[in-house]
């Protein structure tokens, strides 16, 4: 009885619409779920919306941080997009750095990111 | 001092409903977002502190007041193993699994009182509290 | 009876001219209206204007720089504008780190940096 | 040494003031903009601690002069808890709460000269000087 967050393809890209408090072992599946599916529609780009998410903890961060990473190896690029302005302090405060990772504001400016992201990476080659 | 939840931690989801409670009664009690959602990650990081290292435990939450102010505190209890080194376990980074070591030095950061006693074979008692501004 | 620092907003740029001595309350409250700020007009920069200040000490430091970490998280970057000497001076000897935080000399200066920055954020990439 | 001003340290807002009237008399004694910055910023960092950890206190703004030298000496006192191990305090990062732990070391780096007695249980006091050139 495992809640299961859905995963969109639109386009070149999967949209990843965070819209529960997820217990621990639903974001460790979910993280398993963005691979597995990149790795099947070779999805260039990856856009998690948390924008209605309440509460980023040490736990989620490293997952989220740590999907980046490995959708990275994979070559894709991830970016977290609406990140709510209580969520960025507490995250600060409580000393959690997502190095590395790309946000943006909203979908259209994390599409446009990525379309940025991923001609820039064609033009120089390599991820 | 009331009392106004106690909630038991015994698996995983236990982490979520806790927090979740947490938000409602700060909410409740008119906490601003920003502190909202301190308390919020401050108890989550302990309420699975409890189910990770204890594997069972309490949660009370409890209004107080003093000198004019009003405040949440939260306690977290535990009979598990206990910390050895309370020093080194409230260092930034430092876990005894393949944590992040952040649990107690962020909770202790995001919130304004923090105690901790713990003895080892007897268990760990975790008090936070914020007050409102 | 708090004093609030005026937030401008100039095409895709908030502006921060702060022209007072903030206490600390009025600092913290400051961070909180930049990040609130940005969540509502979506704006992709952020310069705050330094230029009158006559002092920097180690909390308005860390309010300044954990602000820009903050506002990065959410997709948006931060610019300092106009540091006095004198308060260049006095932080590195107050052994002060701002790391990672941007500045310019002047507003000019601030939105042209701000433009590339927000181009190469897309060309290259981490926020 | 002739006493120029002292000022109450009751609430946040006079941290501001104190460290405003410090600029102000080390302008009208003539320091640079440098000195000025300097002076006034390790003021802040002082009248701050006292205001978090003591709660209240008092800071005494004197002109003093030695060997045809002029200089402002600036001295925070308060009856706060005093402090446990001054040389953990003066540690560059070390902060009891939240802080960056910057106040003392970076007081005593900005100024020529920095004395600090405390006391458990009785109160903190520190002398800073800062001679013009
Ligand atoms: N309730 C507890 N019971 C026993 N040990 C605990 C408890 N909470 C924390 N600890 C110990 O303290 C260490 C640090 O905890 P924390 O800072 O939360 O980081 P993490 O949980 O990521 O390891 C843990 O690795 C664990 O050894
Ligand atoms: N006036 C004071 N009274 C009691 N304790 C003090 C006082 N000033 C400083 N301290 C102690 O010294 C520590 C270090 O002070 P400081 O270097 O200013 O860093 P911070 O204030 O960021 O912690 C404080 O955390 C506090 O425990």
């Amino acid at each position: 009885m495992e809640l299961r967050i859905p995963i969109l393809k639109i386009q070149d890209y999967l949209i990843v619409p965070i819209q529960i408090d997820m217990d621990d072992a639903t974001a460790s599946r979910l993280q398993q779920d963005i691979l597995t599916k990149i790795e099947m529609t070779e999805a260039s780009g990856v856009l998690i919306d948390i924008s209605v998410m309440e509460m980023v903890d040490s736990y989620l961060g490293r997952i989220l941080g740590d999907t980046a990473r490995m959708a990275n190896l994979m070559g894709a690029e991830v970016v977290l997009i609406g990140m709510q302005p209580a969520i960025a302090i507490t995250l600060v405060e409580l000393g959690l750095r997502l190095e590395g990772i790309y946000t943006a504001l909203n979908i259209d400016q994390g599409i446009q990111l990525l379309d940025n992201l991923i001609t820039q990476k064609e033009e120089n080659g390599g991820s | 001092m009331t009392l106004i939840e106690e909630i038991k931690i015994q698996e995983e989801k236990d982490i979520v409903l806790c927090r979740r409670a947490c938000r409602e009664v700060a909410r409740q009690l008119q906490f601003n977002l920003v502190d909202q959602t301190r308390i919020t990650t401050a108890t989550s990081e302990l309420a699975r502190n409890i189910f990770e290292y204890a594997g069972e435990g309490i949660v009370r939450i409890e209004k107080i007041s003093k000198n004019m102010k009003q405040g949440l505190q939260i306690t977290f209890m535990d009979e598990g193993p206990g910390i050895k080194d309370l020093n080194e376990a409230m260092g930034e980074g430092w876990s005894s699994h393949r944590g992040m070591g952040m649990g107690l030095p962020g909770a202790r950061k995001l919130m304004d009182e923090f105690s901790i006693t713990s003895t080892l074979g007897e268990g760990t008692r975790i008090t936070v509290t914020k007050w409102r501004r």
